[in-house]
């Protein structure tokens, strides 16, 4: 044993001994209490803090389920359920069970069924240009195809189709935050659920004029004429102000509708072909859900 | 073998410089040389793999609290070492190396390691994290430390590559040529990565 | 010279019309009248379809305190009460009637005498505003009675007359001025007597010599009344910057003209209050300028209300082969329309009819941070940063610069060399602040 | 004078950042925002100051009589480690508004090479007592210039919008490199 | 008809672009071109014509390659970063060197950061700087123009620049007056004329001035930056001038010698990397002004502006958060 | 096994333990490195001064006499000195301080010059490594020149300065003035041959 050794094993327990102990009364001294439960939850979230939930981030997230214990109200679109599951476990309480959903985008008037009327020469902003009252299809309320939907997602889960200048979502990256539905100043997107195998069934069209002029604007648009109201046999659809809407929680998939519509503005999504019926116009064709 | 993944994680996926862009400041500073690279990836290298066994093993005899403060010990312990020896055996190495060695203490990657990884797992796992870690650290700086040596100074692993007169970029040797290079490596990772999709 | 300070620009004047006397345009067949042409809430109808109704007979009542009344411009019958495209680009509810002769009320005075002595009091006058519907026509269509209220603890000090007519190529007030000045300025004193002031100001820019020479000539018979020469430079009619260059206050950001003791009225008012108040006439007519480079006979019409915009068009030599835009007022801060049918309103100043070389704009590119937007924003913000963040969507960011300052003027829009959308971009900023700031008010 | 030339050379010669590569990590990872920069700033500068000082007294009044300099790496990050982990857990309760500014920041701080490296560098430098603290309150404000310089740059490359491929590090790395570039025009004013 | 097109207001426009202000730039820039081409000779022209070309062919092959986003290189402002990289460089500059200054200021300095205008440091200078650090022998070697009405091109020699002398005597302890009487001292007509070492685009105050007074007229740049720059270069420098005229320069040598003239015109007011309010631009001008004197007086190098003007680019962002114009109705008037 | 709570006595127990045992480790690495550490310095020494002189055969750095803050090494061989290695510096650098070892025949003249201990830019004041500038002092004779001042050509010297660095040519320049005139002040040279055992001797330490 020679000195130094001695000097250092020394000099360093006795620092270590007297850092713990200053350590552990000052942490005794100036506790504050926070529920640890915050961290935890916290991590479990995913931190991409879209603001999906309605709260201020998801630390915000995170102590809003501390402080009111209560998962049912509170809800991050983005979280697997197994990451609720585990918060709710956490907590010590259960996760509200919930089916998927997915945004769907329900217009179908690309150039080609819903002609140029004016040319808009201004920002390249749906809400503006909503705000001039300037689609350049003249229909007063179909999809601009200036992208806020694809620009307000944070999961890359819309991208515009450049054929029909129309947006898509994708099945595997939207996570129903729902942001590019409050992104679109027309109201055009929809949450709706996400369906076994993604087979969804829907109105693909958001018009509320009248048959003529709806029709004078886009071939594909919905009249209004309450055909598929007759022959859904769930009464899954309704029609209000002049347009048909299918809930979905009453739809059972059963494509009865699909084929009745004069004007094809009823979308299906990821079914198997059906067989083909001469002679019928094959209008799906334009838009087909990625 | 799955214990493998443990190692190549730190290669290319999860590159502590490129992609976690952690140890950044060894990275921009010793990188002058290629030879550097080697010389400061090896001592990290042994830091990080001995740290992360210490800790594995010791995991359970620390208490929470003082978690920080006994990780820290033992890497400073571990780093003393590898600056003790290198000064006693390489001691020109040691002399370019400068600062940077005790700072090995203090480098993100090793107390980030010890954090994320050493932490929770067991003894084995943790050696191999380490040494991926380590080797694609070391890989990671070699890779800057050559660019900048052949640009800055027209030679690598100081063979002289152009004539001995000859005019090098010699930026690159200098603190604006090590962010510059680095911030482009990182965006042409980036890239690579995302076309290959790893 | 006086003008304002800050900012402004000074885009080619192209008084095409400045020379053309006011004329009467012909009736329309049908006109088609939107119940809400006001700022603030829309109004009631009164009319039922198939009713038969004369000029001047109201067919909607404005019911809220910022709200006022729509008269019939014809007589005739209503044939539909549905809704139109207006020029704001909305669809509004609007009587549509199909003339019949022009049967006018009888309490109308319709000679061509100018009365001078103003008989009613000062509560008569807000109360005759009120009923007549007259609302500002110098763009923002204000109902001009509330703007007599003066609320409470405040105090008018001056009225302000805007003659300014700064837009290029809109001549409807320079005429205005020039031919019907006396019962202008009789309106001006009403307006004095309304507002119970002693002074009153009326700001004409220098591009306008005959007008102000005329007004000169006779402002002696109208003591209390100064007319004031500007320089020639846009945005001078927007009221901040009036009170600014006449009277060299500020109005305080977010508030109105009264916290400086002004009122501020167009010249085309004050010709409607005139009507108004001595001859019982409600807003019914209004002088519309006509104009483009292409156009064969750019004019200054005397329009009814409801009268579809392509009937001027027609009056003025028919629509140009070369026509890329159609705006519903001046090239600054007009309204490019979408359709030709749409009807003449209160706010309707002008119809400019844009060839189809100069309706595109100039090709979009990276803003180079020139920052010729700021210097010329007259109200010193920074245009390229409230466009970029708006743009970005940090609207809580762009509340905080100020973005609802921006007065909509577009002089940012047009210097900026590389021909950023910035006014859209502030324009749907304001909105979504306006929107964010009502949801607050709300919690 | 001495020390006017220290503070020129500790803040804007020899920056620790751009000249002296210590304390990148957070040099890039909070440089988003000018406040929070500002924030960082200003802890960095208090630990700083406050860890020279102790350490400075630990090595000439333990290591240098006790001969065993070669304990300086692991006692310095030790006190450093423990000086933060105090100065946090007394903040956050005697000023909580002070905490909320600077307190997130603390623990960043442990692992910013630039306190133990300025502590080492101090030492090796045989500054006085004063001047050791001067010389880390200004190696800090030149982190601190360093970062708001950054910040306001990041802030306004997000309102203009930059290529994509550039986003995040690279972005602030080239940033860093020009500055870098810039502050050679310092060299030689001391 | 016509399909009508609809837009918000305005729906006219100013009839400058960005394209006229470049070539304005440009065109502000030939008188100083002519003084070059007569000093230097040939070699100033090749200088310009690589690196413009140079500049050009990067700006496209990035836009193109790289960014696949619009083409925008007949914009202008490739070839003002290539004719003032040109300017800032000696006319004897080997080829390769120029076309790396060229990678660096179009594919570093700007492109790196989206292209035009958002580039937050000097194309140009970031270009110069670079090479000035990375070949400091070449950099630093100036060919002695002919004299004055002297026909032949003295190529071959180089010599220090009018500032170079100056600092190197100073520090070797000679005295202003000293320096500035000997025989090879260029002289304040020299400097004005541009008999003077130098980089090729700064050494003649006097067509540079032509090119400013041409820039202002056309309001492709305000008064702010160069008056503030000058303004406070010259007090500044005047004051130490007070203190001992035989240790500091005199602010006429200060303006006239180096590229403090180019500087102030035309690489200061560069727009995307300088301040946008004039309060914003009149901070950076006086700290630009203060930071150059700064380091030709007591720096490493004897010319100060490139180094200024990136600092006070880096300072840019936070002047425009800090000096806001002044608001329409910002202070309430109490009346 | 569960993880140890943090009360006082587990925190204290677990960092005492670990601080021993670390610091023990530490301080047995320290004791076997100590005499490598040392031996390594030394042999840096011997190597350079075998570098800047002829050969010797004695081991100057028993005999190092230090003054004026620079080490002087005296070389002998087979007893006859054959010069002095001067371990000096200079402030003046591009960085800062730079430490030089030169070697002084016994007539003043100088044998070689190593650089030691440097933090000159790379590839501009690091070339004064390089032959092409340091061996132009060997065989320099500094007593010859004007005022024995050792100058570079810009300031009316001899030295051929590196180009762009010529701050750094000063300084080296500085360095080696600086150890001829102490070397010459206190080793009392005889240049013309003269006795060898003052010179040893003239030390004044
Ligand atoms: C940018 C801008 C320009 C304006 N230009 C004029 C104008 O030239 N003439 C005018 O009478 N009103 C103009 N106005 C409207 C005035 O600000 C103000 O609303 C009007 O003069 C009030 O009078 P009124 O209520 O009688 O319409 C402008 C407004 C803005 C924002
Ligand atoms: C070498 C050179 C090339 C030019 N090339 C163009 C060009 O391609 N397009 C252009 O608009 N102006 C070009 N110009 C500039 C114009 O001649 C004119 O000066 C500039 O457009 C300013 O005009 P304005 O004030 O009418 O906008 C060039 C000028 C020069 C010196
Ligand atoms: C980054 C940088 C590093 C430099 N390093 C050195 C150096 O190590 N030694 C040196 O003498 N000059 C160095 N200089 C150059 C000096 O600042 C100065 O310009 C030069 O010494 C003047 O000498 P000259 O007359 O030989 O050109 C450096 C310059 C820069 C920009
Ligand atoms: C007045 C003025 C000065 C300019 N100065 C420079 C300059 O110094 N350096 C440069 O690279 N570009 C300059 N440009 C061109 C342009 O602004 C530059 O390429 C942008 O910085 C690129 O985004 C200038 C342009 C103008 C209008
Ligand atoms: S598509 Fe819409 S709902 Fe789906 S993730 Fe994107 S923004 Fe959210
Ligand atoms: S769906 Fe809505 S937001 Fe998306 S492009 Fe169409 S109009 Fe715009
Ligand atoms: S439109 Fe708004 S921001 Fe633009 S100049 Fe006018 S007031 Fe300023
Ligand atoms: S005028 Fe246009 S280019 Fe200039 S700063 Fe404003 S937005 Fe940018
Ligand atoms: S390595 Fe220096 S701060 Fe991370």
């Amino acid at each position: 044993m020679n000195e130094t050794l001695v000097y250092a094993v020394i000099s360093l327990s006795a620092i270590g001994v007297i850092s713990a102990i200053i350590l552990y009364f000052v942490a005794q001294k100036f506790k504050v209490i926070e529920d640890p439960r915050i961290d935890i939850v916290a991590d479990l979230l995913p931190g991409a803090n879209c603001g999906g939930c309605g709260l201020a981030g998801c630390r915000a997230f995170a102590e809003e389920i501390v402080r009111s214990e209560d998962l049912s109200k509170l809800n991050c679109p983005v979280s697997s359920r197994d990451a609720m599951k585990q918060i709710a476990a956490a907590m010590g309480l259960e996760a509200p069970e919930r089916d998927p959903m997915i945004a769907v985008v329900r217009c179908s008037g690309s150039r080609v069924n819903a002609p140029q009327k004016v040319i808009y020469d201004g920002a390249l902003s749906c809400s503006f240009a909503h705000a001039l009252s300037a689609g350049e299809s003249g229909c007063p309320n179909g999809c601009l195809g200036l992208g806020d939907c694809v620009v307000s997602c944070k999961f890359d889960a819309i991208y515009m189709d450049e054929t029909t200048g129309l947006p898509v979502v994708s099945d595997e990256n939207c996570v129903a935050c729902g942001a590019c539905i409050t992104a679109c100043p027309r109201s055009i997107i929809e949450l709706r659920l996400k369906g076994k195998k993604d087979r969804r069934i829907f109105v693909s069209c958001v018009n509320t004029e009248k048959g003529g002029p709806a029709k004078k604007n886009c071939s594909v648009a919905c009249i209004g004429c309450g055909k598929c109201v007759k022959e859904c046999p769930y009464d899954a659809i309704t029609l209000v102000n002049n347009l048909a809407w299918i809930d979905f929680s009453k739809c059972r998939l059963c494509r009865k509708c699909e084929p009745v519509c004069p004007t094809g503005s009823i979308l299906e999504t990821n079914f198997p072909a059906r067989k083909e019926k001469p002679g019928e116009p094959e209008i799906v064709a334009e838009k087909t859900e990625a | 073998m799955s214990q493998l993944k443990y190692f190549t994680n730190g290669l290319f996926k999860e590159n502590p410089s490129f992609v976690l862009v952690l140890g950044t400041c060894p990275t921009l500073a010793v990188t002058t040389a290629a030879i550097n690279g080697i010389g400061m990836g090896a001592a990290t290298t042994f830091v990080l793999v001995f740290s992360n066994l210490m800790i594995a093993a010791l995991k359970d005899l620390i208490p929470n609290k003082v978690r920080i403060a006994a990780f820290i010990v033992i890497i400073a312990t571990f780093v003393t070492i590898v600056d003790l020896v290198m000064k006693a055996f390489t001691p020109d190495l040691y002399a370019t190396l400068g600062i940077f060695i005790p700072l090995i203490v203090v480098n993100c990657i090793i107390l980030g390691r010890a954090e994320a990884f050493a932490q929770k797992s067991n003894v084995v796992p943790a050696i191999l994290d380490g040494l991926g870690m380590g080797i694609g650290f070391t890989l990671a700086i070699t890779l800057m430390g050559s660019i900048r040596e052949i640009l800055g100074n027209g030679s690598i692993f100081n063979i002289k590559l152009v004539a001995e007169d000859a005019n090098t970029i010699l930026i690159f040797i200098l603190p604006p040529g090590a962010f510059i290079t680095y911030g482009y490596l990182i965006a042409i990772m980036n890239r690579m990565k995302k076309r290959y999709n790893i | 010279m006086k003008t304002f300070k800050l900012g402004g620009i000074h885009p080619g004047e192209n008084k095409l019309s400045a020379g053309a006397a006011i004329e009467i345009l012909p009736l329309p067949t049908q006109v088609c009248i939107p119940v809400s042409q006001n700022l603030g809430a829309p109004s009631k109808v009164v009319v039922e379809k198939g009713a038969v109704i004369r000029t001047g007979q109201l067919i909607a009542k404005g019911e809220a305190f910022i709200s006022s009344n729509v008269h019939s411009s014809v007589s005739g019958k209503v044939t539909k009460i549905d809704s139109v495209i207006d020029t704001s680009g909305y669809k509004r509810p609007a009587v549509y009637i199909d003339v019949e002769g022009d049967e006018w009320e009888e309490s109308i005075d319709r000679s061509q005498d100018i009365i001078s002595d103003i008989r009613l009091s000062r509560e008569e006058i807000i109360s005759r505003l009120n009923e007549t519907g007259i609302v500002g026509l110098g763009g923002a269509t204000f109902p001009s009675h509330v703007k007599l209220m003066i609320p409470e603890g405040k105090k008018a000090e001056y009225l302000l007359i805007n003659g300014v007519e700064c837009e290029p190529y809109l001549t409807s007030d320079h005429r205005l001025m020039l031919e019907r000045g006396r019962e202008m300025m009789i309106g001006v004193k009403i307006l004095m007597k309304g507002l119970n002031v002693t002074k009153a100001y009326i700001g004409i820019e220098r591009n306008k010599p005959d007008a102000i020479d005329h007004l000169l000539k006779i402002s002696a018979e109208f003591p209390g009344i100064e007319i004031i020469p500007l320089k020639v430079k846009y945005p001078q009619g927007g009221e901040k910057q009036l009170i600014k260059a006449v009277l060299n206050r500020e109005v305080p950001s977010g508030k109105l003209p009264i916290e400086v003791g002004c009122v501020v009225n167009n010249v085309g008012t004050a010709l409607a209050v005139y009507e108004a108040v001595q001859k019982n006439k409600p807003l019914i007519d209004r002088v519309v300028t006509v104009t483009g480079k292409s156009l064969k006979k750019p004019s200054n019409l005397l329009v009814r209300i409801g009268t579809p915009v392509n009937q001027l068009i027609d009056f003025a030599g028919g629509l140009p082969e070369d026509t890329g835009k159609v705006i519903n007022g001046g090239p600054m801060m007009g309204k490019a329309l979408t359709s030709l049918e749409v009807p003449v309103v209160k706010g309707t100043s002008g119809i400019l009819i844009l060839p189809e070389n100069e309706s595109r704009r100039i090709p979009v590119i990276n803003c180079i941070r020139c920052a010729r937007c700021i210097s010329v924003c007259p109200m010193g913000l920074e245009p390229v940063l409230l466009a970029q963040l708006s743009e970005n969507q940090v609207y809580e960011a762009a509340e905080k610069e100020h973005i609802l300052d921006c007065i909509e003027c577009g002089s940012c829009q047009y210097t900026c060399p590389a021909g950023r959308p910035l006014l859209d971009y502030l324009r749907l900023g304001k909105n979504k602040v306006g929107v964010i700031i009502r949801n607050r008010g709300k919690k | 004078m001495e020390i006017i030339g220290i503070i020129i050379l500790a803040l804007l010669v020899n920056n620790v950042v751009l000249a002296q590569f210590l304390g990148i990590c957070p040099f890039l990872g909070v440089s988003q925002k000018v406040s929070t920069s500002l924030g960082m700033g200003a802890a960095v500068i208090f630990v700083m100051a406050l860890a020279n000082l102790v350490t400075y007294l630990i090595q000439f009044f333990i290591l240098v009589p006790l001969h065993i300099e070669f304990m300086q790496t692991i006692t310095f990050i030790f006190i450093i480690a423990f000086l933060v982990q105090v100065v946090e857990i007394i903040l956050k309760k005697a000023a909580p508004a002070l905490y909320q500014a600077l307190g997130i920041y603390l623990p960043l701080i442990t692992t910013n090479c630039a306190v133990l490296g300025i502590a080492i560098l101090a030492v090796q430098k045989n500054y006085s007592l004063v001047e050791s603290v001067v010389y880390a309150s200004a190696i800090a404000a030149g982190f601190t210039l360093a970062l708001i310089l950054m910040a306001g740059i990041r802030e306004q490359m997000e309102n203009t919008g930059y290529p994509a491929g550039m986003k995040g590090f690279p972005m602030s790395l080239i940033i860093a490199g020009l500055l870098s570039l810039a502050f050679m025009g310092f060299a030689g004013l001391v | 008809m016509n399909l009508l097109t609809v837009s918000g207001s305005p729906h006219v426009h100013d009839h400058q672009n960005v394209k006229s202000i470049m070539y304005g730039v440009v065109v502000a820039m030939i008188p100083a071109i002519f003084v070059s081409v007569y000093f230097f000779g040939l070699d100033s022209a090749r200088v310009i014509f690589i690196s413009v070309s140079a500049c050009l062919f990067f700006e496209w092959a990035i836009q193109k390659y790289l960014l696949k986003g619009a083409l925008t290189i007949n914009d202008g402002s490739a070839l003002v970063t290539g004719v003032l990289l040109a300017f800032n460089v000696p006319s004897n500059l080997p080829a390769w060197m120029i076309i790396v200054g060229a990678l660096v200021s179009i594919g570093i300095a700007k492109m790196s950061f989206g292209g035009l205008g958002k580039n937050p440091f000097n194309p140009a200078l970031i270009g110069r700087v670079f090479l000035l650090i990375s070949f400091p022998v070449q950099m630093t070697s100036w060919p002695i123009p002919k004299a004055l009405f002297s026909s032949s091109v003295t190529d071959a020699i180089t010599g220090p620049t009018t500032l170079g002398i100056l600092k190197e005597g100073l520090n070797a302890g000679k005295t202003v007056q000293e320096l500035m009487a000997n025989s090879g001292f260029p002289g304040y007509v020299n400097d004005m004329v541009g008999a003077q070492g130098g980089s090729l685009g700064e050494i003649s105050a006097i067509a540079l001035l032509i090119g400013a007074i041409y820039m202002l007229l056309r309001r492709i740049i305000t008064w702010h930056i160069p008056v503030a720059y000058a303004g406070s270069a010259i007090i500044f420098s005047g004051i130490l001038w007070l203190v001992d005229p035989t240790r500091y320069i005199d602010p006429a040598m200060h303006m006239l010698a180096g590229g403090m003239i180019l500087g102030v015109f035309f690489m200061a007011t560069d727009m995307s990397s300088s301040p946008m309010s004039p309060k914003g631009q009149i901070v950076y001008g006086v700290g630009a002004g203060l930071l150059t004197i700064m380091i030709r007086v007591w720096g490493a190098y004897p010319e100060g502006v490139s180094f200024a003007i990136l600092i006070m680019n880096a300072f840019t962002p936070l002047i425009n958060k800090a000096f806001k114009p002044r608001r329409f109705g910002e202070v309430i008037i109490k009346k | 096994m569960a993880k140890l709570e943090s009360s006082l006595r587990n925190m204290i127990l677990s960092l005492l333990l670990i601080s021993l045992v670390m610091s023990a480790a530490l301080g047995f690495v320290y004791n076997l490195t100590k005499d490598p550490i040392a031996a390594a310095s030394k042999a840096k020494e011997v190597k350079a001064v075998k570098e800047v002189l002829p050969e010797f055969d004695n081991d100057p750095t028993t005999e190092i006499k230090v003054v004026e803050g620079l080490t002087f090494y005296p070389a002998t061989q087979g007893g006859k000195p054959i010069g002095f290695a001067v371990k000096t510096y200079t402030e003046k650098g591009y960085s800062g301080r730079f430490d030089l070892m030169v070697g002084f025949l016994p007539d003043g003249k100088i044998n070689n010059i190593v650089v030691l201990e440097q933090k000159e830019t790379p590839g501009l004041g690091t070339k004064m490594k390089e032959p092409k500038f340091k061996d132009q002092f060997n065989t320099l004779d500094i007593g010859s020149l004007n005022n024995q001042e050792l100058k570079v050509k810009k300031d009316g010297g001899t030295i051929d300065a590196i180009s762009a660095a010529t701050i750094s040519s000063r300084a080296f320049c500085d360095g080696v003035q600086k150890a001829y005139n102490i070397y010459m002040k206190n080793f009392a040279m005889n240049i013309a041959g003269v006795n060898d055992s003052t010179m040893m001797k003239g030390g004044k330490q």
